[in-house]
């Protein structure tokens, strides 16, 4: 019998940032292997009133870095008076999980939120701390399925295209919230780790951090 | 009395040693906390110690526990209207073996908390012991505060995931239940790597499989004490059909604002003499 | 002097079981800035005077810390010690939280941080700490007030002053003690206050130094649902101007009273403290001269800034 | 005579000419010029007294705890200067967890009071530490029956039937052996060791004063406890009113 | 010698060849990655009542941890009286048991009669006996003939079960404690139907590789009824259409005509607008 200290507990996130707004979306069932362990676990970690964190991937992990960077953001709201910028808290999580590079956390994560100008900011990164800035991004068991309908809806200036723009998308928070629900449901219908419910939180400058739930297949 | 700052290393957390993400405040503190550093001391890391070096290309990180020698199986715990209810048979297994048929497997923590674990049950007796002090820790304070079957289990948690991340894992799924003054009832899971949650029902192991598709159907919160009951008997009788390592000798135990109470090992009833059982390939002649 | 021999070291004991280092050490939170701490039912509160180096040209100290969302503290004394304490207290409730997902009890927080304090009274390479804390927090078993001392000693209170002039806080307190336990959220914050002038010393109505403003004082509240709040500058201002308009009112009354009825002494507020014995006045310095030929710092030039 | 002023008592590790280690036995006035507490072990368990002045009514009752518990079958009161005895008693309970984890069984009263000895000698050893301005009165019950257990700064360890510490300990002991504790209950007893405190209490001062008493008994099922409140209250007024009942009777004697 | 040792080596030797299964698993030691077959991970199970039989199956086939198929049958046909569950390789059930009722239907043919289930039994497991496995069908197979009622299990190896209740695939255990705590002696068709459909549904909210709809084939004397989708407990929760691109969205880069004339003299084009690099912009 092999023991691994790493299990896959599945679920999907994804993260858009638009002008004037932010949404994380992720589901919510926990599972390990074919068995539902349970349908209302939440992998994102609402940091403060700038920063949401997403994370998919092993649950053990996943909560251990959770609490590690809650930790440090309250550390840092002691010195500073004030919350951590989302900028801060992408390159903060960028460093944590790059010191944990050769045990990582198997955790594949979105820190997104919005920049001092009020512009949604999403970064993206793999399990050891690769990350980079991004208008929209999706991660976990559903990620293939998901992202060509990102990149095709949400009608961001490419990333490849010069001079580079900001790759916020140019659609409406409704439209943005309308293409989460419709990229859940639809990986729900194809993902078998996706499904139960998917717990979308919208930020935006006039109303702080909103949440939202829509039930999904629970098959 | 008990320093805060002296973290037993079972649960020394990882955060404050990153070199990384130093800031000033944290400078001084590994001495109090005993902490590890949680990049140093993950096997990955490090070359192999000095009796692997040896097989050091490619080979295998150490290991603690490899496999677990005696242990128990499922555990199932669900809620009622008025508080939770946990079972477990009491049989230790030693591989195929039923070896002892009277460990007792669901611990009671305090008045409002119980813990039942499945796995390993060397392990769980370890895990009992510090449970045992952290409520001597309460007892020594008198100052009122109790430990809540919240905090019961993200201590566990920590336990469990801290003892993953040094590859010395405890081999037990453990299943935290019980009542709170303020938040109501509570049921929650912590497995081996760490992984966690809580819900309305929850089941270990075989339990799993076997139990949770009939508390998915049948638990609600608001359901009666005699309810509960009757469907965690049937759980029970379930698993002891079509699992090979269970026993029909089983402790119930529950949890109410009242405080715990946990019962006489008891048997149930069970029926092997279905009709349709006793020769089902009677018309079936000519197969094999 | 033969009492110099045993009041340097903080590792010698006095022939009579005295250890003057602490002692001193608790001189040094006479001379910080008053801090009131009163609780209800509910509720917990604190109010601090923050002192400034020069009224005109420096900022307030800020002597007022929140710990958690559970905890605050006021620092009496030697400002920089109380940081080290305040930056242990928060690592506390931050290692408690991660493990348990629960906000540290004060009590525990305030046994740890009281040993830490006595470990500083018997090592001959460390010195006490110069501060004394009033913590406010709110856990399982309702809220709490605690008082810490440089000698490792904590208490609990219903109410409670430290700091200069402290004595005229607590004589307020003690007379208004069985209103707190019921009174609102509100009320006591200007209890608290009102305390807390009792301490600026000079009661002349046109005296600026006499008078809580907005930006020399702070309050922190914390209870049951509510989140530890500091409060300052305008957040503070509406509370400091009722109180000063229910005293002008009161004196506007009582100088009615008094003319209407010579004989009868009808005030109730500010006019009661009035015949406090011994209210020391004066400022800071003086309050530092006044604490007593024991004090080791001399006048106007202290080792370290007081707050 | 050395002493006071002549320099040979201003380091814990230096002796008089006359073999005297003045700076422990400064340490012990601490102890000796504070409150009084008093230890009883009787024939079914034994009991912690202590007597606090109370300082202000703005304090809260019993938040001036001088009784700690160490382990569920081990409480200690702690005279002289309480910071200093919070060290010992948090020593203690670091002893008897750790006993408990290596053996499995709870630590035995004596090798637990031993060990809190050594730990206070250690303090009078180094220049650099000074010794604790307390002691530890260990009440415990253990499979030898109860027991009570002085631990002192000096890093001696005796047990005794009953003891006295702090100020009038001296009338309180004489009291105490006036008494067959060993034919008492611990609930009998309650009120007799109150009344030994009370009777000692200088009447001078104005002060109020609170009792803080625990015990450990067949009746609190081996497990060391703080008097119930009413108990405790009830307890106290008894004892006042039998002294005051005596002393009239005296009066009128004379 | 040694050319005739050769020749020797060469033969063939008799019976089943699996080469092919341990080269296979050779590669992918080596680090081949296998193609993904679909499977049914799957909840199957049948019981058997008062007058016949109630096979029941949910409706999700999966390649790996995708769905592949929402709603596809895996109660398969074998014979007007009988049929099968499968659970497993989809490849694998579908062409045993097509493979295995063709057979059947031949059988009865040549024998005229009703095909007996027990007979439908014979050949599955012997043809997958001889497969030692390595044909992953996991069958549940069910049938009224002229002995009355029959359920059987058939696993991958050949090893077959005749029971009152059975379940299969990877909701089987869920299933199964449906049916240990559900079950009675002697139900009637509609408490059977019911059982099997509550079973399926713990397969399916249960076990993630089971999913989708209920189906249930009820057998008795009279014949089969096959019950396509008689519960469809997972609707979509969010629909809404996509907005499709406005025209000009994909920015035309360039352009360039193609004549083709062979097109134009075979085809009339009716309406003459737009040149035909417009006309594929409309795709």
């Amino acid at each position: 019998m092999s023991w691994s200290p790493y299990d896959l507990n599945g679920g999907t996130c994804i993260a858009i940032g638009g002008e004037g707004y932010c949404i994380v979306a992720a589901s919510t069932r926990l599972s390990t292997g074919f068995s539902i362990l349970t349908a209302d676990k939440s992998m994102i970690l609402p940091v403060n009133s700038k920063c949401l964190i997403a994370s998919a991937g092993f649950d053990g992990d996943r909560s251990q870095l959770h609490k590690v960077l809650t930790f440090r953001s309250e550390n840092y709201e002691h010195f500073h008076k004030k919350p951590m910028s989302c900028p801060a808290m992408a390159q903060m999580l960028g460093n944590t999980l790059y010191y944990k590079r050769f045990f990582p956390y198997y955790t594949f994560n979105l820190c997104a939120g919005l920049d001092d100008q009020g512009l949604g900011c999403v970064y993206t990164y793999d399990a050891i701390g690769s990350h980079e800035r991004v208008g929209y991004s999706c991660q976990g068991s559903g990620k293939d399925l998901v992202q060509p309908v990102l990149d095709n809806q949400l009608k961001a200036p490419s990333i490849l295209e010069l001079p580079p723009k900001v790759a916020v998308t140019s659609l409406s928070k409704d439209e943005a919230i309308e293409t989460v629900k419709i990229a859940f449901s639809a990986a729900s219908e194809r993902d078998i780790y996706t499904g139960d419910a998917v717990e979308i939180f919208v930020m935006t400058p006039e109303h702080g951090v909103q949440k939202e739930i829509l039930p999904l297949r629970r098959d | 009395m008990i320093p805060h700052c002296q973290l037993p290393s079972h649960i020394a957390t990882g955060p404050h040693v990153s070199p990384f993400v130093s800031s000033p405040s944290h400078a001084g503190r590994a001495e109090d906390l005993h902490v590890p550093s949680s990049g140093s001391s993950a096997p990955f890391s490090v070359a192999p110690s000095a009796d692997h070096a040896e097989a050091s290309a490619g080979a295998e990180p150490r290991k603690h526990t490899t496999y677990p020698y005696v242990t128990g199986n499922s555990v199932l715990a669900i809620k009622y209207k008025d508080g939770v209810l946990m079972a477990a048979d009491m049989l230790g297994a030693y591989g195929s073996t039923k070896r002892y048929k009277s460990v007792q497997r669901i611990l009671r923590v305090n008045d409002t908390t119980i813990v039942g674990a499945s796995g390993e049950i060397s392990d769980f007796q370890y895990i009992s012991n510090l449970l045992d002090e952290l409520m001597t820790q309460d007892f020594c304070y008198d100052d009122g505060c109790t430990m809540t079957p919240k905090e019961v289990h993200a201590y566990l948690c920590r336990v469990m995931y801290n003892r993953r991340n040094k590859m010395d894992p405890l081999w037990n799924s453990l299943v935290v239940a019980g009542v709170d003054k303020t938040s109501g009832s509570f049921v929650g899971s912590v497995g081996m790597l760490g992984t966690s949650y809580t819900d309305s029902h929850v089941a270990t192991s075989f339990g799993n499989h076997l139990s949770r598709p009939l508390f998915r159907e049948f638990q609600r919160d608001d359901m009666s004490l005699e309810e509960a009951v009757s469907l965690m008997q049937e759980a029970l009788r379930v698993l002891f059909y079509r699992d090979k390592t269970s026993i029909n000798k089983y402790v119930l135990a529950k949890v109410e604002s009242s405080g715990v109470a946990i019962s006489k090992p008891f048997a149930l009833d069970t029926k092997w003499d279905l009709k349709a059982f006793v020769n089902p390939s009677k018309h079936a002649v000519g197969s094999w | 002097m033969f009492r110099n021999q045993y009041d340097t070291d903080v590792t010698t004991w006095s022939p009579q079981g005295r250890i003057f280092q602490v002692e001193y050490a608790m001189e040094a939170v006479k001379q910080g800035g008053c801090a009131v701490g009163i609780r209800n039912k509910t509720h917990a509160v604190i109010a601090a005077l923050k002192l400034s180096q020069d009224a005109d040209l420096s900022s307030y100290q800020k002597k007022v810390f929140k710990i958690d969302n559970h905890v605050g503290i006021a620092v009496s004394g030697l400002i920089a010690d109380g940081r080290i304490l305040c930056r242990y207290m928060r690592n506390e409730c931050l290692n408690h939280k991660f493990v348990y997902e629960s906000p540290l009890p004060v009590s525990r927080l305030i046994r740890d941080v009281a040993d830490r304090h006595q470990v500083a009274t018997a090592r001959s390479w460390k010195r006490p700490f110069g501060v004394g804390l009033l913590c406010i927090g709110h856990d399982q078993t309702g809220p709490h007030l605690f008082q810490t001392c440089p000698s490792g000693n904590y208490w609990e209170y219903y109410a409670i002053a430290m700091g200069s002039r402290s004595q005229a806080s607590k004589t307020y307190l003690e007379k208004k003690l069985e209103d707190f336990e019921s009174c609102d959220l509100d009320a006591l914050v200007k209890h608290a206050l009102r305390a807390l002038e009792e301490s600026c010393g000079t009661r002349k109505k046109d005296d600026k130094d006499g008078k809580l403003t907005k930006d020399n004082c702070t309050v922190a509240l914390v209870g049951e649902g509510n989140p530890l709040l500091v409060l300052d500058g305008e957040d503070v201002a509406q509370y400091v101007d009722a109180i000063h308009a229910e005293q002008e009112e009161q004196a506007v009354a009582a100088t009615a009273a008094a003319a209407a009825e010579m004989s009868i002494d009808g005030s109730q507020g500010r006019d009661a403290t009035a015949d406090m014995p011994d209210a020391p006045t004066g400022g800071a310095e003086e309050g530092a001269a006044a604490a007593g030929e024991d004090a080791p710092a001399s006048e106007g030039q202290q080792p370290m800034e007081e707050g | 005579m050395s002493g006071v002023g002549s320099g040979y008592d201003l380091s814990v590790t230096t002796f008089s000419p006359e073999g005297r280690v003045f700076q422990v036995e400064y340490a012990g006035k601490a102890t000796d010029n504070g409150v009084p507490c008093v230890g009883v072990c009787c024939k079914d368990g034994a009991i912690l007294a202590v007597e606090k002045p109370e300082e202000t009514k703005m304090m809260l009752p019993q938040s001036n705890r001088r009784i700690f518990t160490v382990s569920r079958h081990c409480g200690m009161a702690v005279p002289g200067k309480l910071p200093d005895g919070r060290q010992i008693v948090s020593r203690a309970h670091q002893e008897a967890e750790q006993y408990k984890r290596f053996y499995g069984e709870t630590i035995p009263t004596k090798v637990l009071c031993d060990r809190l000895a050594n730990f206070c000698h250690v303090f009078s050893l180094y220049w650099s530490l000074r010794p604790l301005g307390s002691a530890a009165l260990t009440a415990s019950f253990d499979d030898q029956g109860p027991h009570i257990y002085l631990s002192e700064t000096n890093g001696v360890s005796y047990r005794y039937y009953g003891i006295a510490v702090g100020k009038g300990r001296q009338g309180i002991k004489t009291e105490l052996e006036r008494l067959k504790l060993g034919e008492m209950t611990t609930r009998e007893a309650l009120k007799v060791v109150c009344k030994c405190l009370m009777r000692q209490r200088d009447e001078s001062s104005n002060k109020k004063y609170e009792i803080e008493l625990a015990w450990i008994s067949e009746e609190t099922g081996r497990e060391f406890q703080r008097v119930p409140e009413d108990l405790a209250k009830q307890t106290v007024e008894d004892a006042k009113k039998e002294i005051e009942q005596e002393d009239s009777d005296s009066d009128m004697e004379a | 010698m040694a050319s005739s040792g050769c020749l020797v080596s060469e033969q063939k030797p008799n019976g089943f060849d699996f080469d092919l299964c341990k080269r296979n698993a050779w590669l992918e030691k080596q680090g081949l990655q296998t193609l993904k077959p679909w499977s049914t991970g799957t909840t199957i199970c049948g019981v058997v009542y008062k007058d016949g039989v109630v096979l029941g199956a949910d409706t999700r086939s999966t390649a790996g941890e995708t769905v592949a198929d929402k709603n596809c049958e895996k109660i398969h046909y074998m014979a007007p009286n009988i049929y099968c569950c499968g659970a497993g390789t989809a490849a694998d059930t579908e062409n045993v048991t097509g493979m295995i009722s063709s057979q059947l239907e031949l059988h009865r043919f040549r024998t005229n009669r009703e095909s007996r289930v027990v007979t439908s039994l014979t050949l599955l497991k012997s043809h997958l006996f001889r497969y030692q496995g390595y044909i992953s069908a996991a069958l549940v197979l069910g049938g009224v003939d002229c002995k009355g009622p029959h359920l059987f299990t058939v696993f991958p190896h050949g090893s077959t079960d005749a029971l009152p209740f059975c379940t299969m695939g990877s909701g089987s255990l869920n299933a199964m404690a449906v049916y240990e705590s559900g079950y009675k002696e002697d139900m009637s068709k509609a408490e059977a139907m019911e059982l099997t459909k509550r079973a399926i549904r713990a397969g399916i909210f249960n076990d993630l590789g089971s999913g989708s709809n209920v189906d249930l084939c009820v057998i008795t004397s009279e014949g089969a009824e096959y019950l396509r989708n008689v519960d469809m407990p997972n609707p979509r929760t969010f629909t809404a259409v996509p907005k499709p691109f406005a025209r000009g969205t994909t920015p035309v880069l360039k352009s360039k005509e193609l004549r083709v004339p062979s097109l134009e003299s075979r085809v009339t084009i009716e309406s003459q607008e737009g040149d035909v690099a417009t006309a594929m912009d409309t795709t």
